[in-house]
């Protein structure tokens, strides 16, 4: 569970983040969102509206880019039909100060749990379906950024 | 005058359809009172437009108030609250 | 400067990550610091005592895990000689809860800054080096946590 | 009795090596006291701690204060304040 290391020699990470890197200086945090498998969910299903949830979207990074120094932000977030364990929101902010990369990578993902376009469906092994009613924790963390 | 109308989540299910293009009727001028005609229009209507009060709506990609006119409008989605990502 | 998707397509993150991987349940924080390249900077060079340094990052990762429900949590620290853009520190936390894995990332950050036996010397195009001097701003951000 | 002292950074760099084993002379039992000799002992000593305040210890791999006791320790580690990750 837990894994620590001191090691000499080069720490390599990946993919979306090489894409995202923004010529590797200074601090960049990131958040993964998976699809949780909690109560025997077989698919969780994500709604959107083409138009508006990209805008929201983009809204939402422009936002966080107006209010910290940002070098690359990077928001991805999946739709349609999804199994436990598939990524569902990708995150990254980088900053030359680790603090800024921080509060926008923690905002962006609280911003994403209320204003974007998305209605979730899970569907359970025994065959029920339902909507997802909106979270009032959820709202409560948004509302501390106002 | 024709409206393209768009449904999404319980509204698109309940609906039985993704969208449709309407023929408005008089009086019908307000997010409100569109919403009013599909639930009277007939059941699928009555099913997804029963509770008027947890339905949104977005007038050509802006979100729109149950007070919002319609006027020249080219689509209105109608949707419940967003649940997030 | 800023990316934004909505795709259908699965998410690909990578490496580290994937060591990290806690069964792909819930959500997953991140922070990447690497080498920053201001002021002429060529070389970073950290400084380390082997048994304090790995012994100080080990009870820092305990006492997240002992504070917040991690399902994984990952830490490493690059020491040695390093060039600007180089990882130097990566802190992975996973959680059913995004709120505990976001605090859990940014608290061994703010942490790491300041407990960890490490010590920085930087070196100059123009040849100067000198050992940096601890920051009162690190101590300021590691004491919120007490 | 022989304790083994090792440098760190600057500590290091101004005593000119990672580490090496000394006899202690009477009356040199806690740090304070083992950083003054090391002061008073040759020049290297005398640059590296001419500012005690600035000198952190850690007694076989636990930090310890100026006053701690050195009696029976294997290793001695010498450093300035560490400036993290």
């Amino acid at each position: 569970m837990i894994r620590v290391a001191v090691q000499p020699s080069a720490i390599d990470v990946a993919a979306e983040l090489d894409l995202h890197d923004a010529g590797g200086h200074g601090a960049t945090a990131s958040f993964i969102g998976r699809v949780r498998g909690e109560g025997d969910l077989v698919e969780l299903f994500l709604d959107h509206h083409p138009a508006l949830t990209g805008a929201g979207m983009g809204e939402l990074a422009h936002r966080a880019a107006d209010r910290w120094n940002l070098a690359a932000l990077t928001l991805i977030h999946r739709v349609g039909s999804m199994a436990p364990g598939d990524t569902i929101v990708l995150v990254l902010a980088s900053s030359p100060h680790r603090a800024e990369a921080l509060a926008a990578c923690e905002f962006l993902i609280d911003r994403l749990k209320t204003d974007v376009m998305l209605w979730k469906r899970e569907r359970f092994a025994d065959g029920r379906a339902a909507w997802v009613e909106p979270r009032e924790g959820d709202h409560g963390r948004a509302e501390r950024w106002d | 005058m024709a409206l393209n109308l768009s449904y999404f989540a319980w509204v698109r299910e309940r609906m039985g359809i993704a969208e449709e293009s309407v023929a408005l009727p008089a009086g019908v001028t307000d997010i409100a009172s569109l919403v009013a005609w599909l639930a009277a229009r007939d059941e699928r209507g009555a099913r997804a437009f029963a509770q008027p009060e947890r339905i949104r709506a977005a007038i050509d990609g802006n979100m729109a108030a149950p007070g919002a006119a319609i006027g020249g409008a080219r689509e209105v989605a109608l949707f419940p609250p967003v649940t997030g990502g």
